[in-house]
């Protein structure tokens, strides 16, 4: 182990919660060993394994951990290091199921890698995003088209690069997006979007159709790019916290968590339990608040007026809960590196276990009236099939996945907070239609109301330890490891939603990739649209219900 | 023409534009009450189209004079219609447009403006709106037509006035054809104004629309006409079904007072025919499109039997 | 409470051609989201539910711009997002109101200075009011939306 | 009046036809001169047909004179009673129409085809036509039924380097002939009956054949017009010949020649014979199809001329409605109804006529400003073409059945005669009636989609191809044409009590029918029928929508005059929109056509090709749409199976051209009228 790098020293104590660090540690080293080429360059960063590979080797490297051992590909990402090393170096992390631990092969490159796309689909669109932001050349891709930069970005300009200031705007290049073109007489587009008739985030939806069905279907995105990527690199500490929970509005909490566990690896910082209860909690609320706006919306989008007035109706009343909480609607602040932003007073979470059975049994009443109506089941039932041969090949995770029976739950993979002694089994359903994704969701409020009454009880029955701080709101200025990287993996309520940071040799952070779980999911959206009708597709659309702000970042 | 038939002949004409808002707006109160809210009150209607009157256009530049005078001609043809129904009165005959075929493609005839005025602007989903109504208007011909001829042959005249005064006569066994046609023609109205399961009317979403589809493009007085016109559509057709199938109320003579109470009979009987409407609408889910034709089919089959049954 | 909306709710411009009667409860309101991230739409749904029920007020969200009398913005304004927010605009009929929903939408808020986006909606398009939150609160957004009918059917008094 | 009924004026205007085909023959070295020539004799032999035939029909009794020759059977007869001179002015108002609106249109074949031998054919053409409704003799008849059916399959070769068109016309010449060759049977069946080829004599001497033979006759001359009215499922030459020929001889022989096989079913069905119950049953099931089919067949098409073309299928079918009502009411003694139902039947073949004519005329010069007959690349014309665009949504709305044009007219009464048919019979033919009601109503909403979609492709929104904004309106005479013909419409609309009046005259002044009391009553254009079941009067509707029109205009002008329009972009959801978002013909009608999947077999292909071995980079995909045909698989190659079956076992000769194949149905015929002489 003489090329283990030094600056991982990672001491008892230090690498969070729940297993021995030191058997961990070795475990670890015994784990690089078993599927590294060459086990002894593995630098260990924390929970993170890295290792350099050679650009020959990655594509069956990477084709071997993923289909012979089976690694879940957490994330591909790119990173400009030329100022030091004189070149791009792009890590492939894949998480290593049950280890909470990932193992990241990477290599260095100046201007062109290797594409795993032609063995490993999934890669296609972290690869189409590197060449858009990094401008590095995917060898061997059959179409990197750019991905979220628009025409009106001007071509040879990188934001992610680091010779490109975070606020220069280039000025406006012209430019027309190629759709796919369908052939064949009669065939038309509708275009849709980016500005929507409802109060939907902005996308475009390029349907190709000669009468109802769906002949074609291609999403566009890009139009909520905001940079924020780019912005993680210069906003102030507080500042990249209050990113993390703006990258998708509806899923502040989870995001922000994402980001404070890959921030407490990179400290190696410890959290008190009740903190891990709280976090349960708060991410527990908003997966319900969204589950049940979802299936009040896939309701009101079916027309069926009564569910989804009364789903919006069961929806505000977690809102308020949240309020209640944490003083914010979308529990905000709630997240902080090391502990909890915001200690709620022991009579509000009283409150929120009185309120939990109520809520139940008021859902359960209204599903049992909706799942009696025909009308309702024979909308939602074989509209928008996703085969799992597809949404395998394109990596779906969250809810999409587990609508067609692949079951991946990141609370039950890589139990982080209190999941660890709450066992989560991922809920699933086979048929991946529009009521598949409906079922996983309502199974899953039920899910959670069983969570939240658990860590609500124990936070209740913890009413001692209310007082001892649980938070070291103080100004935040943890010392990170030099040169380092860490992952956060936190089961939105969209699915996993994956962290990576990375550190400068000051150990200040110099650059966070954002995965949302609608990343991937989103390359799979027009398959379960096609051959659907059209007048379909904005209930398929809402079954996903994915986050454009999440994905153009 | 007597001073009281020109008077009941005014009133008649103004009826249905004048209340036809107000039980828009009633429909859209009580669905609102239906979800647990208060809904704006069964006035806002007036307000918007007030409001609606008092903006300015925005036209699309690749529309023609066709899109400009649909608006107007369809709200025409749904004044006409107004004329030929029976309303208040059966003793108001009208024997020059009161035959049920052409209120019926008078509907039509608005329908295809409609229609073209959806296409006319070119714009991604007006066409598919006109595409869907074509397709559920012409499906709905059948049950319509053969609905209403069921009520002609059991009260022996094509003239809905007329229809309206002799369907009371019809002795008891002959209302299982009556009965049978409602509902065909039920399903043909709903159809028709754009209801559930046909059509949502509160829907934001562009993709399942099909009358909202069409007017997507219109703004200012002109939508105000679309809408108006709309609105004026809906309660023919709920008058129709009220008068011609519930005829009770309806008054005999054009003297005030049983003119009076006519109208009072009506509003409460085309208020519970909005009610119905809503509840519907609140109850189920709009169909899938491939799945309308069946219930326009239903439709037609229900009146071939009915008028299988008439004596 | 909310009797003047141009001073809870200010903005650089002001709304033209305004009859004061004519938005008597009655207000249809376009929705561009303009790289929002997703919270003020949250809250804007919310505004339908039977706790918040906007359309009592005669509130609504309508289909086509050219239904709209208010252009609600929400977000940044990306780079990506700024022809579409300008057509949108510009298919409004007049008179128009330009409401800026949210700090995203008021000045770029967290993300103001980014290379992809706009820095608000006021670069782009002239807005008349606006209204504060990160995200603002259901009750925060009716609460203003009531001063801008207020306030905009004030303005016929203020002319005669 | 007299003089423009009387016999020289008659031969007078078969003169200016033949000066007109033979003078444009001299010319065809000049095309202006040919075409000049050619089309002012046709129109004015056109307009004293007109002036003649009007007067005939107002003249009420039949007038008959000849043209002797010493042998007995070559004595030529003509004779114009009602009917004769009712269809004789439908031909000769819309060949008038037509013929001033080819003077113009010609122009666009200078140098390209032989102006003069159009000339000579089209004026052979409408004299022939005119021949037909006028002799008295059946072999007489055939020669000039021979006579138009050439002359037309010249005009449909007309455009002889598109071989698809030479396709069109051999197939029309053998489904002609097929035609021709039951005709005959039909008339030497009533030949070998009455030994007379003279209609009179025929209808007098039929009166006592057996019911078999009635049966033959009916039936043999059914297939034999049929196929020339373009009945499903003898239409299939239809949809083809039709729109290959000059836009303006495609309104001749869609508004008109067809008619001529429905003026020989009334004769034969109601004229020479009495009508029998059955015929009129398997009319009226024969019309429900083909109005049916032929307006769904018509929604699936995308050429103009070809989606005209199948409407003439569809309104055949309503004329048949009307058609078969009265042999049903005639079977059964109820002569009045039978007079109301053949009155509506006639005045949809006038109306037809008409609009058909018109909406021809509008896609020639659309197609003649565009190059192509593709409505898929059409688009925005109304801008280039105002006019023309005006007249096709008069002649669209016409066909559509919307009040007040003609159309609505004829088939409200259409409906009303078919209305008394439910009330007048038992259960079973009630449910005939019921059924037919039931396809006319569909197929009034169905022809209403299929035209929003003809026109709003074809006119609406914006050009789908460049060739579209270099369209131009076609030449004052060609507008003057459509003008005159929209004028037509909109009167026969408006005045359809009296039109009503003197159809029930032609009506009543059949053979079976004679006598019968009018069954409606027409006061102040206020029409009755049935002592007052249901009355209508066509100006107040059309007065109605005017004044409501021109009130609501004014109301909303006066209330809004100070509010601004302006003009700004289609709203496109932010994006940009190209001529390839627009809602394309098939895309409009494919969801009628899904709907209708059982009857219309829709097929779909998908062809893609992909860049990598996942299929998940598509290079490029078709998808390509359409309709698999059910005739010639179900019906026609049975059919020719069935007789080069027989052909091989029973004669041993080699089958497939075809003339052999005329043959055949000859000696199968053959073989019939042998088989029915045992049976007599």
């Amino acid at each position: 182990m003489d090329d283990v790098v030094s600056h991982t020293e990672v001491t008892p104590g230090e690498t969070g919660a729940g297993t021995n660090a030191g058997d961990g540690l070795l475990q670890r080293q015994s784990l690089a060993r078993k599927y590294a080429t060459e086990a002894g360059k593995v630098e260990m960063h924390g929970r993170l394994l890295a290792f350099q590979v050679s650009e020959d080797e990655i594509v069956e490297l990477c084709d071997g951990l993923y289909r012979q051992h089976q690694l879940p590909l957490k994330i591909i990402t790119a990173f400009d290091e030329r100022h030091e090393s004189g070149f791009f170096r792009i890590m492939y992390i894949f998480g290593l199921p049950d280890e909470e631990a990932f193992l990241a092969p990477y290599i260095l490159v100046e201007a062109a890698f290797p594409s795993l796309t032609p063995k490993l689909h999934e890669a296609s669109i972290y690869e189409r995003k590197i060449k858009s932001f990094f401008g590095l050349e995917p060898r061997g891709h059959p179409n990197p088209r750019p991905l979220i930069l628009h025409e009106n970005w001007p071509k040879g300009i990188f934001p992610l690069r680091k010779d490109f200031d975070w606020n220069t705007r280039p000025a406006e290049a012209r430019g027309v997006f190629q759709f796919r073109k369908l052939g064949g007489e009669g065939i038309y587009e509708i275009p849709v979007g980016p500005v929507h008739a409802g109060i939907i985030e902005p996308g475009h939806f390029r349907f190709s159709v000669a009468g109802e069905e769906i002949l074609l279907l291609e999403p566009r995105l890009g139009y909520s790019h905001k940079g924020s990527e780019k912005l993680f690199e210069t906003l102030a500490l507080p500042d990249k916290l209050k990113l993390a929970e703006r990258i998708s509005g509806d899923s502040s909490f989870s995001h922000a968590l994402a980001f404070c566990l890959a921030l407490e690896d990179l400290c190696g910082a410890t959290v008190p339990e009740r903190v891990d209860y709280l976090r349960v909690v708060f991410c527990e609320l908003e997966r319900l608040a969204n589950h049940l706006g979802d299936i009040g919306a896939i309701m009101t989008d079916a027309g069926y007026n009564f569910g989804g007035a009364a789903c919006g109706r069961l929806r505000e009343t977690v809102m308020r809960m949240n309020e209640a909480l944490t003083g914010s609607r979308f529990l905000r602040g709630a997240a902080w590196p090391g502990g909890s932003g915001i200690n709620p007073a022991a009579e509000s979470i009283r409150d929120a276990r009185a309120a939990i059975a109520p809520l139940e049994t008021d859902f359960s009443e209204v599903m049992t009236v909706a799942e009696q109506s025909g009308s309702l089941m024979s909308r939602l039932k074989n509209a928008g099939i996703l085969s799992p041969a597809i949404a395998r090949d394109h990596g779906v995770r969250g809810i999409a996945a587990k609508a067609v029976g692949l079951g991946a739950d990141a609370r039950a993979d890589h139990p982080y907070a209190a999941y660890r002694k709450l066992k989560v089994n991922a809920v699933t359903e086979k048929q991946g239609d529009v009521f598949a994704r409906f079922r996983v969701r309502i199974r899953e409020v039920h899910q959670s109301a069983e969570l939240l009454r658990k860590a609500l009880d124990f936070l209740v029955g913890d009413e001692k330890a209310q007082d001892k701080p649980c938070a070291d709101a103080s100004p935040l200025a943890p010392a990170f490891r030099k040169n380092s990287f860490a992952a956060g993996v936190v089961e939105g309520w969209r699915g996993a939603i994956v962290y990576l940071v990375a550190t400068d040799s000051h150990g200040a952070i110099s650059r966070v990739d954002v995965r949302d779980p609608s990343f991937l999911n989103w390359t799979a959206l027009g398959y379960a649209g096609q051959e659907n009708m059209v007048p379909d597709f904005p209930l398929i659309n809402k079954s996903f219900n994915l986050s454009y702000s999440g994905n153009d970042l | 023409m007597t001073a009281a038939r020109l008077t009941l002949w005014i009133v008649q004409i103004m009826l249905v534009p004048l209340l036809s808002p107000f039980f828009i707006g009633f429909t859209r109160r009580i669905k609102a009450r239906l979800q647990n809210r208060a809904g704006a009150t069964s006035f806002q209607p007036y307000r918007d189209m007030w409001k609606l009157l008092h903006k300015d256009e925005v036209i699309s530049e690749d529309a023609s004079w066709l899109f400009r005078a649909a608006p107007y001609l369809i709200f025409a043809t749904t004044l006409v219609i107004g004329a030929s129904i029976p309303m208040l009165s059966t003793a108001l005959t009208n024997s020059f447009t009161g035959d049920f075929l052409v209120v019926v493609y008078l509907v039509a005839l608005g329908t295809f403006f409609l229609a073209l005025a959806g296409i006319d602007a070119g714009g991604g989903f007006g066409g598919f709106g006109s595409s869907r109504e074509m397709l559920v208007a012409a499906l709905a011909e059948g049950g319509l037509v053969l609905s209403l001829l069921t009520l002609a042959l059991a009260s022996r005249t094509t003239n809905l006035i007329a229809i309206a005064g002799n369907i009371g006569s019809v002795p008891l066994a002959g209302y299982a054809p009556v009965a049978l046609a409602f509902i065909s023609f039920f399903i043909a109205m709903l159809a028709e104004t754009s209801r559930y399961p046909f059509d949502n009317p509160a829907t934001h979403l562009e993709l399942t629309m099909i009358h909202e589809a069409m007017i997507l493009e219109y703004s200012g007085k002109r939508l105000a006409l679309m809408e108006w016109a709309a609105a004026n559509k809906y309660l023919i057709f709920l008058a129709l079904g009220a008068n011609l199938f519930f005829p009770r109320g309806i008054a005999g003579t054009l003297e005030a007072g049983p003119v009076m109470l006519a109208l009072l009979v009506l509003l409460l009987k085309v208020g519970l025919f909005s009610a119905v409407i809503a509840v519907i609408e609140s109850s189920i889910a709009k169909l899938r499109i491939f799945r309308l034709p069946d219930l326009l089919f239903t439709s037609f089959v229900l009146s071939v039997i009915a008028l299988g049954l008439v004596s | 409470m909310f009797a003047d909306a141009r001073e809870k709710f200010p903005a650089g411009s002001h709304p033209a051609n305004v009859n004061g009667r004519m938005f008597r409860r009655s207000l249809a309101i376009r929705l561009v989201t303009a790289g929002s991230t997703n919270a003020c739409e949250q809250e804007l749904v919310a505004l339908g539910n039977s706790y918040y029920d906007v359309e009592r007020f005669g509130v609504c969200f309508v289909a086509s711009p050219r239904h709209a009398d208010v252009l609600m913005v929400t977000g940044p304004v990306t780079r990506n997002m700024r022809d579409a927010l300008l057509k949108t605009y510009e298919a409004l009929p007049t008179p128009r109101i330009v409401v800026a929903l949210g700090d995203d939408a008021i000045d770029g808020g967290l993300f103001r200075g980014s290379y992809a986006v706009l820095d608000g909606a006021r670069s782009v398009i002239p807005v008349d009011y606006e209204i504060p939150g990160d995200p603002p609160t259901p009750t925060l957004i009716i609460g203003a939306l009531m001063s801008i009918l207020a306030d905009l059917s004030g303005m016929q008094a203020q002319k005669t | 009046m007299d003089f423009f009924s009387s016999s020289g004026v008659f031969y007078a205007l078969i003169a200016v036809f033949l000066a007109g085909a033979i003078g444009a023959l001299f010319l065809r070295r000049k095309d202006s001169a040919a075409n000049i020539w050619g089309n002012s004799l046709a129109a004015t032999g056109s307009l004293a047909g007109l002036l003649f035939a009007g007067a005939s029909l107002l003249h009420g009794s039949a007038t008959a004179f000849s043209l002797g020759t010493s042998f007995p059977l070559l004595t030529l007869t003509f004779r114009l009673d009602r009917l004769s001179a009712f269809f004789m002015l439908t031909v000769c108002f819309v060949a008038l129409i037509c013929s001033v609106y080819a003077i113009g249109y010609v122009r666009h074949y200078y140098g390209k085809y032989s102006v003069g031998v159009l000339g000579f054919f089209y004026n052979i053409f409408i004299a022939s036509m005119i021949l037909v409704m006028t002799v008295h003799n059946a072999l007489f008849f055939l020669i000039v039924w021979e006579v138009m059916s050439l002359a037309s399959y010249f005009l449909v070769i007309y455009e002889s380097r598109q071989s698809a068109n030479i396709r069109a016309g051999s197939f029309y010449l053998i489904m002609t002939h097929t035609g021709t060759a039951f005709i005959i049977v039909s008339f030497l069946l009533m030949y070998k009956v009455t030994g007379s080829f003279d209609f009179e004599t025929i209808a007098a001497g039929l009166a006592g054949a057996s019911a078999l033979m009635k049966n033959a006759i009916f039936l043999t001359a059914l297939i034999g017009f049929g196929v020339k009215a373009g009945i499903i499922p003898l239409h299939t030459w239809l949809p083809g010949a039709h729109p290959a020929a000059p836009s303006h001889v495609s309104a001749l022989m869609s508004g008109v020649m067809i008619k001529t096989g429905i003026y020989m079913l009334m004769r034969i069905s109601l004229d020479i014979l009495t009508g029998s119950y059955w015929w009129g049953i398997a009319l009226l099931a024969i019309g429900a199809a083909s109005s049916l089919l032929g307006v769904l067949y018509a929604l699936s098409e995308h050429d103009l001329k070809r989606l005209l073309a199948y409407h003439s299928i569809e309104n055949i079918g309503i004329i048949l409605l009307g058609l078969g009502s009265a042999v049903v009411f005639s079977s059964a003694g109820m002569d009045t109804l039978a007079v109301l139902a053949l009155a509506a039947a006639l005045f949809h073949t006038l109306n037809h006529a008409t609009f058909k004519a018109l909406l021809f005329l509008g896609a020639g010069s659309v197609i003649a400003a565009t190059h192509t007959r593709n409505i898929e690349k059409y688009g925005g014309l109304i801008r280039y073409m105002p006019l023309t665009a005006l007249f096709f949504l008069i002649g669209a709305m016409a066909i559509s059945a919307l009040p007040p044009l003609n159309g609505f007219f004829s088939e409200w009464l259409t409906f009303q005669a078919m209305f008394q048919g439910v009330t007048a019979f038992g259960l079973t033919t009630r449910i005939v009636f019921i059924l037919a009601i039931g396809s006319l109503a569909f197929t009034g909403g169905l022809a209403a989609a299929c035209f929003v979609k003809a026109f709003g492709i074809t006119f609406l929104a914006r050009p789908r191809s460049e060739a579209i904004a270099a369209a131009r309106e076609p030449s004052v005479l060609s507008r003057l044409a459509m003008a005159g013909m929209s004028a037509a419409i909109i009167g026969l609309g408006l005045f359809s009590g009296v039109v009503m009046r003197l159809l029930e005259g032609v009506a009543g002044s059949l053979g079976s029918l004679r006598g019968a009391a009018p069954p409606g009553s027409a006061q102040f254009q206020s029409v009755s029928i049935e002592n007052g079941f249901a009355r209508i009067s066509m100006p107040v509707v059309f007065a109605g929508i005017a004044v409501a029109f021109i009130g609501v205009m004014a109301a909303v002008y006066s209330f809004t005059r100070k509010r601004k329009t302006i003009t700004g972009p289609t709203w496109d959801c932010g994006t940009r929109l190209t001529p390839r978002m627009e809602i394309t013909a098939t895309g409009f009608s494919r969801s009628i056509i899904t709907v209708m999947r059982g009857v219309l077999r829709p097929s779909s292909e998908t062809e893609i090709e992909y860049h990598d071995a996942n299929r998940y980079f598509p290079k490029f995909g078709t998808v390509t749409m359409g309709l698999r045909d059910i005739y010639q698989p179900f019906i026609y190659r049975p059919l020719r199976e069935l007789t080069a079956m027989i052909a091989r076992h029973v004669r041993k000769v080699q089958g497939g051209n075809v003339n052999a194949y005329i043959l055949y149905i000859f000696l199968t015929l053959i073989g019939l009228l042998i088989l029915l002489d045992v049976g007599s």
